[in-house]
């Protein structure tokens, strides 16, 4: 199944969360944001949002910046 | 020196505790940053939102700013006010506050922002409650279009960023800091201390610097040099500087002397 | 900051803790002189001297400045080299010491320093033992020759005495100072804190300032502003600022974001 | 001087003959302006529109200005697009041609433009016919709209309206000649024949000027003036300036001379 | 513009028809300059004197200077006064005339003027019936000798020779125009024709170009455009011009129009 | 009847045309424009408009501006 | 008898020394520099030097200067 | 022989006066200046001025300068 994360079609097993996608990448939680279909992912529903074929994801961290 | 006493600057309610702001974009190693911004004292500090790169982790930024800061995300990424309100939104989901410098650009060449687009993003943006400060190309008419949209302060660039070119729209800026009652932030451009100083006794209310400081040799003694500068400047604007005159005025008395009978 | 800590500046074999020189003149009142010196960090003071006045006498001028400066008198009223040497010797014979800054003054209205007496009467006063600081029109080949005389520093204006116009002679003072092996200290001229910071960004040894400290409004406050000027511009010069572009370049991560698919 | 054969200013599909623009205001005498057009040699001339007093008839201007010239009414008075829109069209309605200089101001104290409203009036004027030359606080992306809305030419300022203060927007001007496909005509501030070269030199397509000749002491000259000064700007910008150097380089040969062997 | 009529420069007892003096090195071609003349204007034109090269000959400079101008050979290469006498007196041997343009330069970086050299040959010259026009670096007090001297007109630099950085040092310059009774003509640095304008404006009585119009792309074309910038700065200066507002002050009436019931 | 003229309240008398008003005022009618109502009146229809009560008219011509 | 102080002729009598002539007009000898016809006069000179006609006596002091 | 020339040592043959060098050299005597041992020798000297041993010549023409 694809998904589009950080603007690149990335497949994605069904049934994978926002959570458990973050965790396979190896990212710590807590260091990163997340957009879902153009709308702010709170925390507490990482673990129960279940990712399907299309959906936008946008995995943002902070950088240096001016 | 009574007038310092009472000199503080309030933004989005919070007093901000010195007038030079910190970038944290372009340092050789963001290990520099805990000591930069120690020693500019600088307390509002900016960052930027990017997207997660999986394959080149790098450690996140805010660990390396002094918990007592303020956090400044930006929106630098951002080409139209849709973007900036997207990037502003997950800024601010991240837990680090509600502080946002919108910054929306469509010119690719001079980095120069977009009055227009700067302006809706402001409106949106003040009313979801955050503290909005836009970056801008100076324009008196914007800048009371942006107070209207609820920015918190005005932050008119001084020429194009990452430049280090100096303040060359001071006589835009100066009628801004007339016309405004909002505090003026100059932003983008500054490259020396001297320049910083100058907005500041120009009666800017702060600046913003970070190519000067993490593009110099030494980004730590710069950060001073900034911090000093700009304390030097505000002091200076409160200290009510002296009449210019086209001609002399003689520092030592001139009447009589030897040659005088 | 490494580079700070073997910046010392050299003058008559003495070290000068601050790059900041001050200006006695034109005080409002001369009991404010010990605060002042103390809020700007000045370790050089200029005093003037003159005929004594039988029917108003005022305090002297010595015992308010702290006895831990250098007292640097100046021969304005002078109109030749003869003259200068003769207010020179006098100020010697006063027991504050032998340094003396040389002002060699003809023209009244703009009080614009005859270059050629002031270098006569430096190879005089030179020769005498005194540490000599003429102050001068800034001139690479008059700098040169005030040097050969004797000369502990050079010291240019930036525009005429009193007048707080700024440093409008950088083309001729940065040429000295890339020529001439001594201390370039500007004098005259300088109305601003953030002129003098640029004046030491520009690698000035040191500025020396007056008017635009004793005019202030406040001139404690405008002391210690320019004290701490002075300290950004240095600590800039040796932080080694960062290059000035024509274009932008971006502070924050310019890859990568939501646009880009 | 091949460069300067096929040198056109082409606006709105006319040939402009002289890169020269000129306002009536402020004269005098209305009388000098046929005078002051001819020694100009101006092409394009401005005019204002203002509700007819009963009382205090003055003669028409038009009739003082050649019949050669392009008439080019200003919008002066509007506040907003709408009211701009209203006096571009009685303008029009006169019969003297479909020119019109958008000129919308809400700030009374520096007669800043205000930039949002002018897009908006030039979008409609421009789809109504007419010949649009607005006039703008010197912005990149407010340039690019009012050039997408149709404008003919773009006429930042360069400094506030009859302030004779010269083009302290340069910065902001430079992009725009070179980012913008269109003529940039620098209008306003201009106060001296030196700065109108000075803006043909960085590229502009014409100068407007009004308030530097009408204030002269002696119209017609100073009209003569600018008009010299606008050509001597262009042909340099055509004839390739050569390179601006850090030192010295000799004009008469170095090599070979008295003191060598 | 009555002014004009009557306006003459006179420097050594010949009226000068043109305020734009020229150089002639540093073409390409020598074969430029009849054409590069005629376009500028000049009247006064200077050459130098080398030592023959027995190996390569090339063409007499002078063969390609209009009979109508004057010849003003220069002392380049001189080191000092004896040298600029010696250069001075082979040229007047030449039959070319008795003006002479002192240039005395021991400075190989920057070809800043010797004052005091300067004076020295200037005395002599000016003694031996010279017309003397010294190169000086801009300070009053020399420029007030060079006078008694018997100069007889005075030539500061703007910046230094073949730099083309315009004028750096207008405070200075200023105050000599201010203050000498001699003509003040503005020579080397000046790099395009609105810094001429500009010298002009100021109230100087000419300049002398070299370098800017012998390294343009197009040399005559940059001729004409120096000859017209040159008489559009002096009809200015002559206009008088209007004042510089810190605010703005409308072109077009501000009274009564669609917003006011 | 009442009639705002530039700004002002003015008095007119019924029946009143555009042309007649201007003439009575000893303007050329060749020296102005009339926007009658915030539309353009040509000039073609000032012999027939005839004002009414509380008509907006804004009569203006061309004067020295930059 | 007239001597020159500070450019004005001035009446003291003979055999008035410089100490004399200072303390007689208030001033602490500690704030003041003596030029004697044109050379420095040392402060323990000021006791034994008398004024003679037509001297020429410099009595100055530091003031505020920049 | 040796004079200078130029500022260089130039082999000269004895009696050689100064216009029989200018004219060996192949210049146009009227386009130059000649400086002799520090003075100007006059145009109408050159046939009659003859060289001797260590004299000094300067031989200088104009060329473009500013």
């Amino acid at each position: 199944m694809k998904v589009n994360v950080n603007g690149e079609a990335t497949d994605v097993q069904e049934g994978t969360t926002i959570l458990a996608f973050i965790e396979g990448k190896g990212i710590r939680p807590g260091t990163v944001v997340v957009e879902y279909n153009l709308e702010i992912a709170p925390r507490e529903t990482w673990g129960s949002v279940k990712l399907a074929v299309e959906d936008q994801l946008q995995i943002v961290s902070f950088v240096g910046g001016g | 020196m009574k007038n310092q006493l009472n000199d503080k600057l309030i933004i989005g309610g919070c007093e901000i505790k010195s007038r030079l702001l910190l970038g944290t974009g372009k340092f050789s190693s963001d290990k520099l940053i805990p000591e930069v911004v120690k020693a500019s004292g600088a307390h509002v500090v900016t960052v930027a939102l990017r997207r997660v790169d999986f394959d080149a982790r790098r450690e996140n930024i805010v660990s390396f700013i002094p918990k007592e800061c303020i956090l400044m995300p930006n929106t630098s990424g951002a080409r139209n006010a849709q973007e900036a309100v997207r990037i502003a939104r997950m800024a601010k989901a991240s837990g680090c506050g509600n502080w946002i410098k919108i910054e929306v650009i469509a010119d690719n060449r001079y980095l120069l922002p977009d009055n227009l687009e700067t302006i809706k993003a402001t409106e949106i943006l003040a009313a979801e409650g955050f503290i909005v400060l836009p970056y801008m190309s100076p324009d008196l008419s914007v800048a009371k279009k942006l107070l209207e949209a609820g920015a918190a302060a005005i932050m008119p660039l001084g020429s194009p960023i990452g430049s280090n070119r100096g303040i060359k729209t001071k006589e835009l800026i100066k009628i801004l800091i007339e016309e405004i009652a909002a505090p003026i932030i100059v932003d983008a451009g500054i490259g020396r201390p001297s320049e910083a100083a100058e907005a500041m006794e120009m009666g800017a209310a702060a600046v913003l610097v970070n190519t000067a400081v993490a593009t110099a040799a030494d980004p730590v003694a710069m950060g001073r040099a900034f911090g000093l500068a700009v304390e030097a400047g505000r002091i200076a604007f409160l200290a009510g500087p002296g009449a210019v005159r086209e001609q002399a005025e003689a520092s030592s008395p001139l009447t009589g002397f030897l040659h005088e009978k």
